[in-house]
């Protein structure tokens, strides 16, 4: 199984990566009940003997002594990693995994140092791909140099990671109350499930007031829970991550992926009946469930995957593919860009779920109006000195992150110019005989 | 004469496991029939081709197993373990901790150099457990990534290591609507470069064993193994034991050899198809009896009308009358449905087999004009019956079968190169556009020469 | 489609080509099966032999009869053969009573057991083989041998080997009272079956003495007959025969000896291998570089040399070919021609003498039989491809335009052996 | 065996019962040979003629005097009687004129049989080819094979054009049954090694030192006829072969030789010919027993050879006696030579083969004369303004001697047939992992080592051939304007 290493940077970071080991130890303790370290636990958890010091503690095979999650926490304040370290998930890290610093960089840790992180992962581990799950201000971020810091970090994302998987926290808010009023609406025959993977309880982090915070957390944990779900567990059509990118990622810059998650109801612990199977399926499409505000059924796709877990068969995964197809609109050369994969353990307490990603030039919006709030700003040259004190950093970063990200855009534009037109199929060799 | 197989990848590697507990269960059971002294040497005889002698009383599969990550593999050789009755060779096996990603690229100049050592030593040792080797079966997913990309390579190195064993790659067609996105890049270098290396390429259609799954075996819930199932049924109603000719009771010692040098010849058409024929859920087995009259009428028709399957037939199709050019005074919308055969080999296993009548395989009309039905019809029988079936026929069948979907393989994978999509996730791994204008070139050949029989 | 005649003669020598391997498959088959018999398990006499096992039962009765010897041997067989079903009846007997729960190897399916498993006949060992008391006695039963082994103060091995001299004996002296004693024995006596593998126990097999005696005349008189060649020569035989075949000549009215076709194939053979002896030397000629000018005259005078050569061959081929022309035509009915006699047809000699060619591994082995095939197989690919070409290049240089099938499959089948293929292109995509 | 040897020494007994003692010794050990009776009345043309023609068959086409053609019409016997002998070079066209029915001409039969006889040891030759073979033979060259006769069995042939495609789809057959042979002689090598392994120690020759598979399977099966005439051997080839070609002598002869070595008929056994069996008899004689009959088949053989060197001996008696029968004979007319005569069928292969040899000849004529050409205008332009002293011209005849005798030498090569270095014919194979036990045997990696260098040449006399291809289509897709062309890519 390949195993995996998540790199948690800034607060934002840390939080959802805490949230997600929280969820995946659960995920394994419901499955692997004997306790046994496995290919499985492997992907994402050293197996170690704490009585031994050093690095050789590592055990192979065998009983579990002790999980220590494969990941590395950065921040560069203290806060958010000591609460890790004093919560229940202390014995998951070892000091030796952490970097924090107390100088602290002013609300820009994740966009900056994750994404510079980026180009040091890359020249270290070229073959090893780098996915990057990053959450994108809404128009009403309280910091207010954040178009900037988007915008530096817009250009690292385009050129260093394989894979992006943009989310904003608008959407995850409003999916939140969405949950909200589906579990409290009362019409369905709701009941609070105990063993199920609850917000409130889940745990990591204090529990003294119920932010909204956690629960949009919560939901990106998911998203990574399932994502990585294929690569974790056994099924009958696996997907290792690098086939990710490998699927969804026809040009080299064109890698952002949008994202949703159907059934919602099973990020909330509570006991729906479920729908029938179509209608996740349906769902996944649908405007609302998408993980960023973005609407992919009525823009080009250029490659779709669907990531199923539970007790779903191939027949199912095939036949909703061809009820789905009629309405979606996909790029002329990849008119069969489905990229499926079946995991047969589901998620705590549900029967199933899906994860879909889509390459779609639906996350253009998102690009655009970042790059209208980055010049907003930069005609005024609004707060520049702040970065332009910092050594390496010119005015040049700024204009070669912003034609960078116009020429991303002008990339999507450029596929959906296509949408509308006839495309003829281009003429093959022709064989004389 | 042994066969040493290869499984490639999840797909070769799940297929692999159905086909020798097919092949085994099948030997070992007491319905085939026949007399219990046959029974005996039909066992021997399958025995010999694809189990090593027994460790324990455990006959053990003449296979090696190849992934690029370990979660198949260690499934497949517990499942074998765990049915007691055969197993894999405890050490015949080869996985690594990353999988090809869905890139042939990555498989093929990546993954395979890389462990080309230690892949060909394995295969090696199991040619070396052979008093007398046959050739190799090499069971790979034609769209993955690791048993398309790791499966080509190592046919090229069989190629070059045992130039004179036979290879035949059994090879899964994906789904024509998708299940890895850049199947059809991964498709046409596959394709390519078996049509260089290996002698037969004996292709599976997913699309169309997932339909007898639904429509003959009434199964509503498919699941891959369903799948693999049919599929090892298929495989194994080819290879089990046959008589050598009519009349004889000795088995056929070298049943590839044989398919190959009466099937796939020419260089330029080595693209097999099966059918068979019944094929049924055992409930409604029970309540079926068959002629050997009508199962062969029902295969012919299935052979001249290009089904898959027993259900849906398209009776209307006919032959064209003989002695006209096949292309000409046809209209051409007709002359599509008709499936013009190059060669077809029949198998028939069952109660009295020798009272079949294949006078209707013999019709010159069947075949391309170049070929006579001397030449391309061979006829294979035993009268065990096979796998719970009083009498069951399959056909391999070198038609054009397989040309439409080839073409539309070509055309897609053709549409995405003109927008050089994806390709920087093969040149990134030393596979450039020079690569893949040879594999269209190659292909579009092969199209062609299908087209034109 | 190829000219009728073109096709004729390509399909002739294919199927020539293939006809000879098949043949050759169909006697390797058969020996293969010799060989695999020997080294499973040997049953015994009695029961069926394993490739009899693979006929279905209906066929069994069929077959016997084919090859009893007469009505004589076939009662004995006869009782010999009951004599061993009582054998192994007597077998089951004792060992479903638990006395033998555990014989030795009894596999399920083969029933296999031993006949002259008795005690009462005299043993023989063969480690003391020099003293085979065992020709004398006229029996045509089978008697059984003791061999020490480990363990086994008295282990018995079914011997084959004394078998096939009592075989053998029997031939001289009509079967004596022997057999229903033996009978008699048999049934009294049942012990527990032993399998008899060539891997474990091939080492204690011995040749009769009947047939060691005839092999050894068998090769002093080809010693003696190959010797006495140089008697032949002796003049007065000699010039008889010659005198005799001058005579033959003489009143057939014809001045000289014909040609004969043998020979002029034989000639041509010759002539061919010359061709290809000249052009390896003519290569190597032009391929030094002369130093000096001695070296380059010599190069010079060599490759005159060779092409004076060449033009003799040519013209002696012409030669050839006028005798052959002058021959009118007929067809025979049976028989395909043969190639050129084998110039090693009974042996380098006229005789066949018995020597010997050591190997020292299996891998040995299997490398020298590989290689002769190889040469075979690349000598017959050389032919048909000189065949091909002088069949297929003029066909496709003198259609004007040449069909592009035909060029692709003749640039497979004379450039790539067959094996691959090239394509065609329009160059332009659009205009096609 | 049904006649009694009487060994009499002609020599000592010259005199008036010498004759018939050495043609009734000659009779033996040829196949079938008639009684001296026949041979007497021979001399004086008298109709004993079909006798005669079957054994001329017999002598003429041992390999094909099997099952299959033993049972040829008389006519046919006839007629390729005819064709052997004059392609052998027969001189007397008497011959080719006698009827087709094989009435007539026991006289000429005579005559043709003793020129035969005259012109080697044609008895020898035959009990050679016919020999029991006790161990597993392999002949160390494929001269033989190389000399195939081809099929017996006349085939389907095509019957007026055919496709190109059907000429490739026969090729590829080829070349797969080229494959599975190879494969099944690897397989026939492991086992023989086996047996030869396992039963070391078994042989009363010191030098075998193991059995063969023949006489390994005669102790395994000497009461085969209780298993059904040897058990699979017999029973496979009822199967494997076509029906005409069943003899029961075949499955014995094919069951107890190596066969292994594929050479097919270097080992084939002309059934029965020697042990004055006739085929018919062989299903119902005595087969039952396997080491019987090999037993018997060797004391045969031992017989022929006796009878063999009692011809030898005596032979002189005989040329006398054929002065006699070729003094009654008249002689030819002159006309007779300009009578349309048969031929064997040389026209179409024969003819074929010597075009070919022709077009390579010309070929490398004309290379050579190119080649030469720029060498000489080369040479003459040096040496043109040089002096020619004395000592210019003796080392221009010590090279022109050195050049001659070079090229003599080559020429000599061809013509000598092959180098007698080369080893050939059928050897036994003896397996020994040390040391040689004394002698001066053939070891594998000797015969290994010429094949491969033969190899070699046959390697590059393809490669020749397809690049000439090569070049002549390269420059034939050059005349065509438009097309590409994409050769397939290089392994």
């Amino acid at each position: 199984m390949t195993q995996s290493v998540v790199v948690q940077v800034g607060q934002c970071g840390n939080q959802i990566g805490c949230c997600f080991w929280d969820l995946a130890l659960r995920e394994h303790a419901a499955v692997n009940q004997k306790g046994i370290y496995d290919e499985a636990i492997s992907s994402f958890f050293r197996n170690v003997d704490t009585r031994v010091a050093g690095d050789s503690g590592s055990i192979s095979k065998g009983k579990i002594c002790s999980l220590k999650a494969r990941a590395v926490l950065i921040d560069m304040e203290e806060g958010v990693v000591n609460e890790i370290l004093q919560g229940p998930l202390r014995d998951v890290f070892d000091s030796k995994q952490l970097i924090t610093d107390i100088s602290g960089s002013g609300n820009n840790t994740g966009s900056g140092l994750g994404t510079f992180l980026l180009k040091v992962l890359e020249d270290e581990f070229p073959e090893v791909y780098r996915f990057v799950t990053s959450i994108y201000p809404s128009s009403e971020d309280d910091v207010i140099t954040s178009p900037y810091n988007s915008i530096l970090a817009m250009k690292e994302l385009n050129e260093h990671a394989d894979c992006v998987l943009p989310i904003d926290n608008q959407s995850l808010f409003d999916i939140i109350s969405k949950i909200d009023l589906v579990v409290n609406s009362g019409k369905l025959d709701t009941t609070v499930k105990p063993k199920s993977l609850v917000i409130s309880s889940a745990g990591a982090l204090k529990k003294q007031q119920k932010k909204p915070f956690d629960a949009m957390n919560n939901i990106v944990a998911n998203l990574l829970l399932n994502l990585t779900s294929s690569a974790r567990f056994e099924g009958s059509l696996n997907m290792d991550l690098n086939e990710i990118s490998m699927n969804l990622v026809p040009f080299p810059r064109l890698h952002y992926l949008v994202s949703s998650l159907t059934p919602l109801y099973t990020l909330a612990d509570v006991n729906i009946p479920p729908r029938r199977l179509d209608q996740m399926f349906s769902d996944a499409f649908s405007k609302d469930h998408q993980l960023i505000r973005a609407d992919p059924k009525h823009s080009l796709y250029l490659a779709c995957a669907l990531m199923v877990r539970g007790n779903v068969q191939i027949s199912d995964l095939r036949r909703n593919i061809e009820r789905l197809k009629p309405s979606l609109q996909f790029v002329s050369w990849n008119q069969e860009g489905w990229k499926t994969s079946l995991c047969s353990v589901p998620p705590v307490g549900h029967s199933h779920s899906l994860l879909a990603l889509a390459n779609n030039t639906c996350v253009k919006p998102t690009f655009v109006e970042l790059r209208e709030r980055f010049m907003r700003l930069y005609k005024k040259k609004a707060h520049l000195h702040h970065y332009l004190q910092v050594e390496g950093m010119e005015e040049s970063c700024f204009t070669e992150a912003v034609s960078s990200l116009s020429a991303l855009i002008q990339e999507y534009n450029q596929l959906d110019a296509t949408k509308s037109m006839p495309v003829p199929d281009i003429p093959r060799l022709s064989i004389a005989v | 004469m042994s066969i040493v197989t290869v499984q490639l990848g999840q797909c070769g590697n799940q297929i692999g496991f159905e086909v020798f507990d097919t092949l085994f269960s099948d030997s070992h059971s007491s319905q085939g029939l026949c007399s219990k002294r046959e029974n005996e040497a039909y066992r021997a005889s399958c025995k010999e081709r694809f189990f090593n002698e027994e460790e324990n009383g455990v006959p053990i599969a003449r296979a090696v197993l190849v992934d690029m990550e370990p979660k198949v593999i260690n499934q497949t050789l517990s499942k074998a373990a765990q049915s007691g009755r055969w197993k894999y060779g405890q050490h015949a096996y080869f996985c690594q901790k990353q999988g090809s990603g869905n890139n042939w690229a990555y498989g093929y100049s990546v993954h395979g150099p890389r462990h080309e050592e230690s892949i060909m030593n394995l295969i090696q040792k199991e040619v070396e457990k052979c008093d007398s080797l046959s050739g190799f079966f090499i069971i790979m997913s034609m769209a993955g990534g690791t048993g398309s990309g790791i499966g080509a390579f190592v046919t090229q190195n069989l190629q070059d290591q045992y130039a004179h064993s036979l290879k035949m790659n059994q090879i899964i067609w994906p789904y024509g609507t998708g299940e890895v996105i850049v199947q059809n890049y991964n498709s046409i270098l596959t394709l390519s470069h078996l049509y260089r290396s290996s002698d037969a390429l004996l292709v599976h259609e997913n699309d169309a064993v997932h339909k007898i799954c639904a429509k003959l075996m009434n199964i509503k819930q498919i699941s891959f193994s369903d799948i693999n199932q049919v599929l090892a049924h298929q495989l194994g109603s080819v290879f089990q034991p046959v008589y050598c000719a009519e009349g004889s009771f000795h088995y056929r010692r070298n049943p590839l050899g044989d398919l190959m040098e009466n099937l796939v010849p020419h260089p330029e058409f080595k693209m097999l198809g099966v059918r068979n024929i019944p094929q049924m859920s055992e409930n409604s087995l029970a309540y079926s009896t068959f002629t050997w009259a009508g199962l062969l009428k029902h295969l012919r028709q299935m052979l001249i009308s290009h089904a898959k399957m027993e259900e849906g037939i398209d009776w209307q199709v006919r032959p064209p009358l003989s002695g006209l050019p096949p292309l000409g005074k046809m209209p051409l919308n007709k002359e599509l449905h008709f499936n013009t055969s190059i060669a077809n080999l029949v198998i028939l296993r069952g109660k009295d087999v020798q009272s079949a009548d294949l006078e209707g395989f013999k019709d010159p009309a069947l075949y391309t004009s170049w070929l006579h039905p001397i030449h391309a019809l061979n006829v294979w029988k035993t009268q065990r019956a096979f796998s719970k079936y009083e009498k069951s026929a399959s056909l391999v069948s070198n038609s054009q079968f397989l040309v439409k979907p080839l073409d539309m393989i070509v055309g897609k994978a053709w549409n995405m190169f003109a927008s050089k999509a994806y390709l920087h996730q093969y040149t990134k791994f030393g596979i450039e556009e020079e690569d893949f204008l040879d594999s269209f070139t190659l292909l579009e050949q092969v199209v062609a020469s299908y087209y034109n029989l | 489609m190829l000219p009728a005649d073109c096709s004729r003669r390509l399909v002739a020598e294919l199927q020539g080509a293939l006809d000879a391997c098949a043949e050759r498959q169909l006697q390797l088959e058969q020996s293969l099966r010799v060989s695999r018999r020997l080294l499973r398990t040997w049953e015994p006499a009695g029961t069926l032999a394993p490739e009899a096992r693979l006929e279905p039962e209906t066929k069994e009765e069929d077959h016997s009869p084919a090859c009893t010897p007469g009505p004589q041997d076939l009662k004995e067989l006869e009782l010999l053969t009951q004599a061993l079903k009582k054998a192994v009846l007597a077998r089951k007997v004792t060992s479903k009573a638990g006395e033998r729960a555990k014989a030795p190897s009894l596999k399920s399916g083969s029933f296999a057991t031993s006949p002259g498993m008795t005690a009462s006949t005299p043993s023989w060992a063969p480690g003391q083989a020099g003293s085979c008391a065992s020709e004398a006695k006229p029996t045509r039963g089978i008697r059984q041998t003791t061999v020490p082994a480990k363990g086994h103060p008295e282990r018995r091995l079914p011997s084959a080997g004394n078998r096939a001299r009592v075989g053998v004996g029997a031939r001289a002296t009509r079967p004596g009272p022997g057999l229903r004693d033996q009978h008699v024995a048999l049934s009294a006596a049942p012990e527990a079956p032993e399998s008899f593998t060539l891997k474990e126990k091939g080492s204690l097999l011995q040749l009769p003495t009947a047939f060691r005696k005839a092999a050894s005349q068998n090769s002093r008189l080809w010693a003696q007959l190959t010797s006495a060649q140089p008697r032949d020569s002796t003049n007065a035989t000699a010039a008889a025969k010659t005198y005799f075949l001058q005579q033959m000549q003489t009143a057939s009215g014809r001045p000289g000896p014909v040609l004969s076709a043998a020979e002029v194939e034989a000639e041509v053979g010759r002539l061919q291998e010359a061709c290809s002896l000249l052009r390896l030397h003519m290569k190597e000629e032009l391929s030094a570089a002369p130093t000096d000018w001695t070296q380059e005259y010599r190069c010079l005078l060599t490759l005159e040399g060779l092409q004076a050569i060449a033009g003799q061959c040519l013209h002696r081929l012409q030669e050839l070919h006028a005798a052959l022309a002058e021959q009118p035509v007929a067809p025979c009915p049976v028989g395909r021609p043969s190639r050129a006699p084998p110039p090693c047809g009974g042996g380098a000699g006229p005789f066949w003498s018995p020597q010997l060619l050591l190997y020292s591994s299996t891998q040995e082995l299997q490398t020298l039989a590989a290689l002769r095939l190889r040469v075979a197989m690349l000598d017959q690919q050389v032919h048909l491809e000189k065949v091909l070409m002088a069949e297929l290049l003029p066909l496709v240089s003198s259609q004007e335009p040449p069909s592009l099938a035909l060029c692709r499959a003749v640039h497979s089948l004379l450039c790539e052996g067959g094996e691959r293929f090239l394509t065609v292109l329009h160059d332009d995509p659009a205009d096609s | 065996m049904g006649r009694r040897r009487r060994l009499v020494d002609p020599a000592a007994e010259a005199g008036a019962g010498a004759l018939p003692k050495v043609i009734a010794a000659l009779s033996r050990s040829l196949p079938a040979g008639p009684s001296p009776e026949i041979f007497r009345r021979a001399k004086f043309d008298r109709p004993e003629a079909p006798a005669l023609w079957q054994l001329l068959f017999r002598l003429l086409s041992p390999r094909s005097a099997d099952g299959a053609s033993a049972s040829l019409a008389l006519e046919a016997q006839v007629c390729l009687v005819k064709s052997a002998l004059r392609s052998q070079g027969y001189p007397r066209l008497v011959l080719a004129q006698l009827p087709e029915d094989g009435s007539r001409g026991s006289r000429e039969l005579l005559l043709a049989l003793s020129w035969l006889l005259a012109r080697g040891p044609l008895p020898e030759q035959l009990l050679a080819q016919a020999h029991v073979q006790l161990g597993d033979e392999i002949p160390v060259c494929e001269c033989e094979a190389l000399a195939s006769p081809g099929p017996r069995v006349p085939h389907v042939e095509a019957e007026g054009p055919v496709d190109i495609r059907c000429v490739q789809w026969l090729m590829g057959r080829l070349r797969f049954r080229w494959r599975c042979l190879i494969a099944s002689q690897q397989e026939q090598c492991t086992l023989l090694s086996k047996i030869h392994l396992y039963t070391r120690g078994c042989h009363s020759d010191q030098r075998l030192g193991h059995l063969s598979v023949a006489e390994t399977e005669m102790l395994r099966d000497p009461e085969g006829g209780q298993q059904g005439c040897g058990g699979g051997v017999g029973q496979s080839l009822d199967l494997a072969y076509p029906k005409s070609l069943h003899s029961g002598q075949v499955p014995e002869a094919s069951g107890m030789m190596c066969g292994w070595c594929a050479c097919g008929w270097v080992s084939a056994h002309p059934p029965g010919s020697l042990l004055e069996m006739q085929p018919s008899l062989c299903t119902s004689c005595a087969l039952g027993c396997f080491a019987f009959q090999l037993l018997r088949r060797l004391e045969r053989e031992n017989t022929g050879l006796e009878a063999a060197l009692e011809w030898r001996r005596g032979e002189l008696v005989f040329w006398r006696w054929m002065d006699t029968v070729l003094g009654a004979c008249p002689p030819e007319a002159p006309a007779a030579a300009t009578q349309p005569t048969f031929l064997p069928r040389i026209a179409e292969r024969g003819l074929g083969r010597l075009e070919l040899a022709a077009r390579e000849l010309r070929a490398l004529q004309e290379e050579l004369c190119e080649a030469t050409g720029r060498r000489r205008a080369a040479w003459e332009a040096r040496v043109g303004g040089q002096g020619r002293g004395p000592q210019w011209s003796s080392a221009r005849q010590a090279l022109q001697k050195a050049v001659e005798q070079e090229l003599a030498a080559l020429r000599w090569a061809w013509e000598q047939d092959r180098g007698p270095a080369r080893p050939h014919g059928p050897h036994r194979l003896v397996r020994c992992e040390d040391e040689a036990p004394g002698g001066q045997h053939l070891r594998a990696a000797e015969v290994i080592q010429a094949l491969r260098s033969q190899e070699a040449c046959l390697e590059a006399a393809l490669r020749r051939l397809q690049g000439q291809c090569r070049q002549e289509l390269a420059r034939l897709a050059g005349a065509l304007p438009g097309l590409i062309w994409i050769l397939p890519p290089r392994c």
